[in-house]
């Protein structure tokens, strides 16, 4: 029951927000924000207590992953409705009707997506996504941003498309089998007996389709416009839940060829498009002018280590769910922290802002911080799974590849090393003013920021044991 | 154990304590030095008891993430290192109060004494780690304390280069670790360095690959030649007693790592002892002469780091040579070298920094051809400055003189016995050359800053500094004079390391080794008295006559008395030594008609790295111009990439 | 420290000045003149420590510690070898890296002491000073090394002592290798004609005795007494090289040691009148000679 | 070509090459709607039995792809005044070249991918080449509005592959039909509309302000 509520409450709460006029009940829409925001959390927490049992005919599940990547949506989600409010206290434009509501509608869609075990159910989710996003990254109502949203929207089609096309051969391939056509549960018991050659065709487009949400090279091309032009808060939530939803759809097909017995032919291009994604990372984050553009080639960046390490299989595995959640949290804290620096300074350009620790002590601290923690350093969780998949690589027998990534890594730290520390410790342009820093927009940046470094040290027991279950499911081991 | 964590538990206080009370600093500062004092003396205790022979039992905590459990151990060789640790880090802790105290107004000081706090720490924890994780994280935030030190004046443009160029080469580094353990941790149940140790690998090509990456993880840190490049521009960007800590313990870290390595491999190949003694030679060989050729202080020191690391790594490649052809008598003699130096560099090379920056404090300038004259202004600071220069260079009643006799006796020791370690003996030519380019490069360094006229106004009105900051000056002179004549009290401790790390001694060797050490405590004493007694007769004998102090330096009959710019400057002191090595000193040259100027460069850094990094900026701005934001040409990847998985399909695909 | 070391030990140090003025006296003879008295050195230090030292007013204490520390470390060199033929007063494994050690130390002290007073002489003959030492010190020790490989011993008593004659049929090219590059070094150590001319006025020219341009009265005289220990000291290498005296009495083996000795200054004289001085920026050519052939003759010995 | 759907199939292939070759933009949607039409006329055709859900989807296929769609378009030429022909990046007689390699490609891919039991061979094939014609056009055309078309002629083909399965899953093609509904109108349509107002041209290449 409180599956579906998970989807049902915010849905429900969209349309509030949509149907109330534009100027009024400005207030009270981000009162309910934030109320459902709560809520959301507080149910996602209950699922990890009392597990739920699946609903609606089996289509509706808490599975370990599906679970993890819920409670990543809904605590992202949490942190950026409380720098919401600090945000639309700030940006008082058309009263935020359209931004509340289709921020409820993202919520909606993607718990959607995290519980649904039908892979048709998930598609329809991640389409949802698109249309629930499209306005937000159009708040601006300006050139720059109606370029960016018309790209996003193009492409994202298109790759649903092939994403659609994908199912088509999938439920080929389950023709003359037993089972609930695109059913997880159904095609993972007999996935031995599926036709081959169609679930191969299926996970190559499914991949791609999948991928181009994800943002993996090289269909990743609007990523950077998007999360450029959006307000800081929507590229963090897309950075962060958008693209572990699109994640979990690569990994659902992951599931079913592994549990065919089709490694050989699935791992190699998982590798490929990890190392491409890494590759074009390091060449775009190289002398970055925009730390926004800078923050999306780095979600290419870590979306690549994701799919490496689905392609390692091994320990890899296990490091890709954990590196789930922790690029999620870290991606969210970087560009909340970056919208207080744009709300502050009005632009993302990294020469506009510079010697940030003096200006905004707080939001500086904590970029730098994100800064060692985005790029793996050790005490923040990203080091633990990023080496994780590194032992993979070299217990998988490739030692090129682990070469390879070290590589990328260190160009792409470097990349970002010049630009952000340059912005944090410059000289301070003398007009920009010191404009107080209120507690609504730190809140989620800290609190994401503690989280990431509890994952570094201590990992939660029944959070240790989703991610095993998770891992032995996506065909891997736990460490 | 629990000693040690209460000394670091203190230290930690210690940061908070500061940072809480930042806003009235005379308390903040007070708790401060107490708590960093008693936290530096409580965690020594257990490390002065395991050199003495006592063990101490290992911190266990469960494991919650990935990598078995976190555990903490003092050995021999993290004794050592240990002890290096806490009395350099309270030394450079108190000294860090009193001098940047002058900076109160300009900026928030209280941060930076909790950063020395923090990275004292971390070092201590590095030191002690017993499994991979826990030493990686102690590791990196070491590292990241140590940037974020650095850059206390990060309106300086330098600053920030220097800081820079100092994280990217420890990130590098630390890249190349996670490598090392990750092949290395392959075979192991889980990643504490016990199960390392019990499934080292195997295969020749596998040591080969951790050995290698652990020489270069380990050496970016530790500042071995072709890695070195950031040293010197983090050291001229970092205050003074961060530079200390950074040279005397940081770096120490890098040779700690090596020698960590070295005894979990039990046995390493031949090759790598000769790879060591190479880099050794060349790290000690290149880096004096750099330092010669160097106008600022600290930079000068910086580049002496280089050389001292050099030297350690000739003891290690000695050891490893010793293990490696099986003479433990070598093998022992060289570890206890290398772990020797390494604690004695620390002492001497921190000391000397904070006389660096004492004078720096005073003068306002760093380059030592605007200084002169300020043994006479600055009597504590020069005398001090004095003894670590004779200890560095390694002269006889020093501490710096025993331990390369350690690395010299071991080398030796691999000389007259017949075998493949014979040619070890040339190392030892390599370590006399270093020894006399280092007493050239710290002759220049006493004579140009502390002795002549002053060369400048501001080296003419320098006064002495607070007592705050000679008084450490003092402790670790006091420590160097200490270990130098009373080498009794440490020889043992130091050979416990060197037998642990040659994998243990057959029994009626340490006698042995022991009974040679005996003389040379009596030689150094015999020596020490020697000059009093002579320094009293010659006082006595020139009672009778009032010597005369107020007449000009003879200038072979020339009126008028010599001026402070008729002395030798430093450029002008090194020049004979510099011609002769010329293509490597990068010293370059600008002769114009009417000017002479040289500018010194390093070689390493401004030929390979940052034209390397400027061909990747080149290549990576060709191919970006490839996203010129064109929709159909973005549509167009996303089907090439179809096309291309379609190709895949049809070729990989089919029945299987 | 037998009686007999001890013996000899007070012997060379009283003997010590007498060797510069044989070398006058041999290199005057050879010139055709009759040259200062052979005791001269004698009644120079006589005069010299009746006077009152003058010290220039920019100077530290380090200026008057100088001269102590450079004459206290050049005798302690001197206890590391076997005079006697037997035995050297101390000795320890290793005790050569102690050996050049301590002659670093005096030539440190001396240096700084000349670098105080401020004058652009001293800073000259500083800076040649320090160059060529640091030349000198890797052949000194590759001296050393043939010698040790020579004879299996880790301590110089051992390597010039009684080991040193059953090691000679064995390495006699080294061991002459070795002894004729310890003589090359003694002329630059000692700064004798072909690196420095002890007997020139013109300060542009001169290394060691623009050091002590500025010291007087007694100060100087340890100075000079100094390095004409030092000269004994490098004397009584070469000979202890060139003629192991294991098999005679204590006494006897001394005198052969006198005796090897003034034949050492001799041979310095006759250098000296046959050389002019080399060009500053030959003198490291001329050490990377010697060193060369030390380097030789310990291959010889390692293949 | 004796059966009628194998006629139907190739009128489609027709309608493709016909949006690659035309040079005028109502041509290029007059051939959409005809695709559109076709595959409702295919739908009822391959349907085993005439059932109420198969009417009803042929029924709406028609409504949306054929009539709607193509009245939106031309609507929304006429609004934002758009200049009539159309601007290629891949020249004309390129197009129809890479259209015959794709037709080569789609019979490859399904040579190496039998289906059990298809009743229409040709479905397949055809349905692949439809999918790779409309990526030409959606990346060989300089103009929004034509991106728009080429994107319904991915659907088309997406749609006509979906046939093969009719029966084992009846809502699957209602979600196509959905997808496109709601990609054009609600979307891109007020996006253009906003294009227009910006740039005062559907001409995509000034959308290129966005670079590193």
């Amino acid at each position: 029951m409180r599956l579906v509520a998970l989807c049902a409450l915010p849905a429900l709460a969209a349309a509030m927000a949509f149907a109330t006029s534009a100027r009024r009940f400005v207030r009270w829409r981000i009162g309910v924000l934030v109320a459902v925001a709560a809520t959301h959390l507080a149910l996602v927490a209950t699922l990890w207590i009392v597990p739920a049992a699946p609903v609606l005919g089996g289509w509706l599940a808490a599975d370990a992953l599906g679970l993890i990547v819920l409670t990543l949506t809904s605590v992202l989600f949490f942190a950026a409705t409380l720098h919401a409010v600090g945000y639309l206290r700030r940006e008082r434009q058309r009263g935020g009707r359209v931004f509340v509501g289709g921020l409820l509608g993202f919520l909606c869609a993607t718990s959607l997506v995290a519980l649904s075990q039908h892979l048709a159910l998930l598609w329809v989710g991640l389409e949802a996504t698109t249309f629930t996003v499209a306005p937000l990254i159009f708040h601006r109502h300006d050139r720059r941003s109606l370029e960016a949203v018309w790209k996003y929207l193009l492409i994202s089609s298109v790759g649903i498309a092939l994403a659609l096309l994908g199912l088509f051969f999938l439920a080929t391939a389950q023709t003359g089998v037993a089972g609930r056509p695109l059913v997880l549960s159904d095609l993972l018991a007999h996935a031995r007996d599926l036709h081959p050659a169609w679930l191969h065709a299926a996970f190559l487009f499914l991949l791609v389709g999948f991928g181009t949400k994800m943002g993996l090279a090289p269909m990743h091309t609007w990523k950077p416009d998007t999360y450029g032009e959006a307000p800081s808060l929507v590229s963090g939530l897309m950075a962060g839940a958008l693209t572990s939803c699109a994640f979990l759809g690569v990994a659902r097909i992951t599931q079913v060829t592994m549990a065919a017995r089709m490694g050989p032919f699935v791992q190699p291009v998982l590798v490929g498009f990890g190392l491409l994604s890494l590759a074009v990372a390091a060449i775009f984050i190289i002398g970055q002018g925009d730390v926004k553009r800078l923050l999306a080639y780095s979600s290419v960046e870590h979306m690549g280590l994701l799919v490496l390490g689905l392609g390692l299989g091994g320990i890899g595995a296990y490091g890709t769910v954990l590196h789930v959640l922790n690029n999620g949290l870290a991606k969210a804290w970087l560009f909340l922290v970056v919208g207080n620096v744009v709300l502050a300074t009005g632009s993302s350009a990294a020469a506009a802002n510079r010697g940030l620790v003096r200006t905004l002590p707080i939001s500086g601290a904590l970029l730098v911080l994100g800064l060692f923690a985005v790029t793996g350093s050790p005490p923040f969780g990203l080091f633990l799974s990023e080496f994780t998949i590194l032992r993979a690589a070299f217990g998988a027998g490739h030692p090129w590849i682990a070469v390879l990534m070290l590589l990328f890594l260190a160009i792409i730290f470097v990349g970002m090393a010049v630009m952000i520390l340059e912005m944090a410790l410059g000289e301070p342009e003398p007009r920009a003013g010191h404009a107080p820093e209120s507690w609504w927009l730190l809140a989620g940046p800290v609190g994401l920021a503690a989280a990431v470094l509890l994952l570094g040290v201590y990992i939660p027991g029944p959070l240790q044991h989703a991610l095993t279950i998770a891992a032995t499911a996506l065909g891997g081991t736990a460490p | 154990m629990t000693l040690f964590v209460a000394g670091i538990s203190l230290i930690l206080l210690a940061g908070l304590t500061v940072a809480v009370f930042g806003r009235h600093p005379s308390f903040g500062q007070a708790a401060f030095r107490f708590l960093v004092g008693l936290g530096c003396a409580l965690g020594a205790i257990p490390a002065l008891a395991v050199l003495a022979g006592r063990g101490a039992s290992d911190v266990r905590i469960a494991g919650a993430v990935p990598g078995g459990e976190w555990v903490f151990g003092i050995d021999a060789l993290s004794a050592v290192f240990l002890v290096a640790i806490f009395v350099v880090g309270a030394a450079c802790a108190l000294y860090g109060v009193a001098y940047s105290g002058h900076d109160q107004g300009r900026r928030p000081v209280s941060g930076a004494h909790a950063l020395v706090a923090l990275l004292v720490a971390a070092l201590a924890l590095v030191v002690t780690a017993r499994a991979v994780v826990p030493f990686l994280i102690a590791w990196e935030v070491m590292a990241v304390v140590g940037y974020l030190t650095i850059v206390f004046e990060p309106e300086r443009a330098e600053v920030r280069r220097g800081g820079l160029l100092y994280l990217v080469a420890t990130h590098t580094g630390t890249l190349a670790l996670f490598a090392l353990f990750a092949v290395w941790g392959n075979g192991a149940i889980d990643l504490t360095f016990a199960s390392l140790a019990a499934h080292p690998p195997v295969s020749a090509a596998a040591i080969a690959v951790v050995l290698w990456l652990a020489l270069v993880g380990f050496g970016v840190k530790a500042g071995i030649v072709p890695l070195h490049f950031w040293l010197p521009e983090a050291h001229a960007a970092a205050p003074s007693h961060i530079s200390a800590i950074m040279s005397g313990l940081v770096i120490k870290m890098g040779i700690y790592g090596l020698m960590r390595v070295i005894v979990l491999l039990v046995s390493p190949p031949i090759w790598f002892g000769w790879v060591l003694l190479a880099l050794g030679a060349i790290s000690g060989i290149l880096g004096v002469i750099w330092a010669l050729a160097q106008h600022d202080l600290k930079r000068l020191l910086a580049f002496h780091s280089v050389e001292n690391i050099g030297i350690i790594l000739l003891g290690l490649g000695a050891g490893v040579l010793g293990v490696a052809y099986g003479h433990p008598v070598m093998a022992t003699l060289g570890f206890a070298g290398a772990a020797f130096h390494a604690l004695n560099h620390a002492l001497f090379k921190s000391l000397l920094f904070l006389g660096a920056g004492s004078v720096a404090h005073a003068t306002g300038t760093r380059d030592i051809e605007r200084l002169g004259g300020l043994a006479k202004r600055m009597p504590r600071t020069a005398t001090t400055f004095l003894i670590g220069s004779v200890a560095i260079v390694g002269l006889p009643p020093l501490n710096g003189f025993l331990s390369e006799w350690l690395v010299y006796r071991s080398l030796f020791q691999g000389g007259i016995i017949t075998g493949g370690a014979r040619f070890a003996v040339v190392a030892a030519v390599a370590l006399a050359l270093i020894g006399g380019l280092a007493l050239a490069c710290f002759v220049k360094v006493m004579a140009v800053v502390f002795l002549g006229l002053p060369r400048d106004t501001a080296a003419a009105e320098a006064r002495e500094s607070v007592p705050g900051i000679t008084r450490p000056l003092a402790g670790l002179a006091g420590a160097c004079i200490i270990i130098g004549l009373l080498p009794a009290f440490v020889l043992p401790s130091v050979f416990r390391a060197g037998s642990l790390l040659a994998g243990g001694l057959p029994p009626d060797m340490m006698p042995l080794i022991a009974a040679a050490n005996a003389p040379v405590t009596a030689f150094v004493l015999a020596l020490a008295a020697g000059i009093a007694v002579a320094w009293l007769v010659l006082r006595v004998l020139s009672r009778g006559r009032r010597a005369r102090a107020d007449v000009d330096t003879w200038a072979c009959g020339y009126p008028l008395p010599p001026t402070a710019r008729m002395q030798y400057t430093a450029s002008s002191f090194a020049a004979p030594l510099l011609t002769l090595f010329r293509p490597l000193a990068g010293v370059s040259v600008k002769r114009t008609s009417h000017s002479f100027t040289t500018h010194v460069v390093d070689p390493v850094l401004a030929e390979f790295m940052l034209p390397g990094w400027r061909g990747v900026r080149h290549v990576a701005d060709r191919i970006r111009r490839m996203q010129r934001g064109r929709i159909s040409l973005q549509l167009a990847y996303v089907v090439a990439a179809v096309i291309v998985l379609l190709i895949y399909l049809v070729f990989r695909g089919g029945a299987t | 420290m037998s009686g007999s070391a001890l013996a000899a030990l007070v012997a060379l140090l009283v003997i010590a000045p007498l060797l510069p003025g044989v070398a006058v006296k041999t290199k005057s003879v050879l010139t055709g003149r009759r040259g200062a008295p052979v005791l001269q050195l004698y009644y120079d230090l006589w005069k010299l420590v009746g006077k009152r030292s003058v010290y220039s007013a920019t100077t530290t204490w380090i200026f008057r510690a100088g001269p102590v520390v450079m004459l206290v470390s050049v005798v302690a060199a001197a206890l590391f070898l076997p005079l006697d033929g037997r035995a050297a007063p101390a000795a320890f494994d290793g005790d050569l890296v102690a050996f050049a050690a301590l002659l670093a130390l005096g030539r440190f002290a001396l240096v700084l002491a000349g670098l105080d007073t401020g004058s652009s002489f001293e800073g000259m003959g500083a800076s040649r000073e320090v160059t060529f030492a640091s030349f000198a010190e890797p052949v000194l020790f590759l001296c050393f090394l043939t010698l040790m490989l020579a004879t299996g011993q880790l301590s110089l008593s051992g390597m010039l002592g009684v080991p040193l004659l059953a090691a000679w049929p064995r390495a006699a090219a080294s061991l002459g290798l070795a002894g004729l590059s310890l003589f090359v070094l003694l002329l630059v150590e000692n700064s004798r004609v072909p690196v420095d001319d002890p007997a020139t006025h013109l300060e542009l020219t001169m290394v060691h005795e623009v050091i002590v341009l500025d010291h007087s009265g007694p100060d100087l005289a340890i100075i000079l007494y100094g390095s004409a220990v030092k000269l004994a000291v490098f004397g009584a290498l070469v000979t202890e090289v060139f003629v192991p005296r294991s098999g005679l009495s204590a006494p006897a083996s001394f005198v052969a040691l006198l005796g090897g000795l003034i034949i050492t200054a001799a041979a310095v004289g006759v250098v000296e009148s046959s050389m002019a001085r080399l060009r500053l920026t030959r003198v490291p050519q001329l050490l990377a000679g010697a060193g060369a052939l030390a380097f030789f003759g310990l291959i010889l010995l390692m293949r | 070509m004796h059966t009628a759907p194998q006629l139907v199939l190739l009128l489609i292939m027709l309608t493709n090459f016909a949006v690659l070759g035309t040079t005028r933009l109502s041509t290029c949607i007059r051939a959409v709607a005809l695709q559109g039409l076709l595959l409702g006329v295919l739908s009822l055709l391959l349907a085993r039995q005439f059932t109420l859900h198969a009417g009803a989807l042929a029924l709406g296929t028609v409504a949306v792809k054929a009539v709607a769609l193509p009245w939106f378009l031309e609507w929304a030429i006429r609004e934002a005044s758009v200049r009539r022909e159309i601007e290629p990046l891949v020249g004309f007689n390129a197009s129809l070249l890479l259209g015959a390699l794709a037709v080569a490609l789609a019979f490859a891919i399904t040579a190496r991918l039998p289906l059990p039991g298809l009743r229409e061979e040709l479905l397949v094939p055809i349905s692949l080449a439809t999918v790779i014609i409309g990526f030409i056009v959606v990346t060989g055309r300089r103009k929004a509005l034509t991106q728009v078309v080429g994107y319904l002629m991915l659907e088309n083909g997406i749609y006509l592959f979906g046939l093969t399965q009719t029966d084992s899953m009846p809502f699957l093609l209602e979600l196509g039909v959905l997808l496109d509904l709601f990609v054009v109108v609600f979307v891109m349509g007020i996006v253009i509309f906003h294009i227009n107002r910006e740039f005062d041209s559907l001409d995509s290449a000034r959308l290129e302000e966005l670079t590193d």
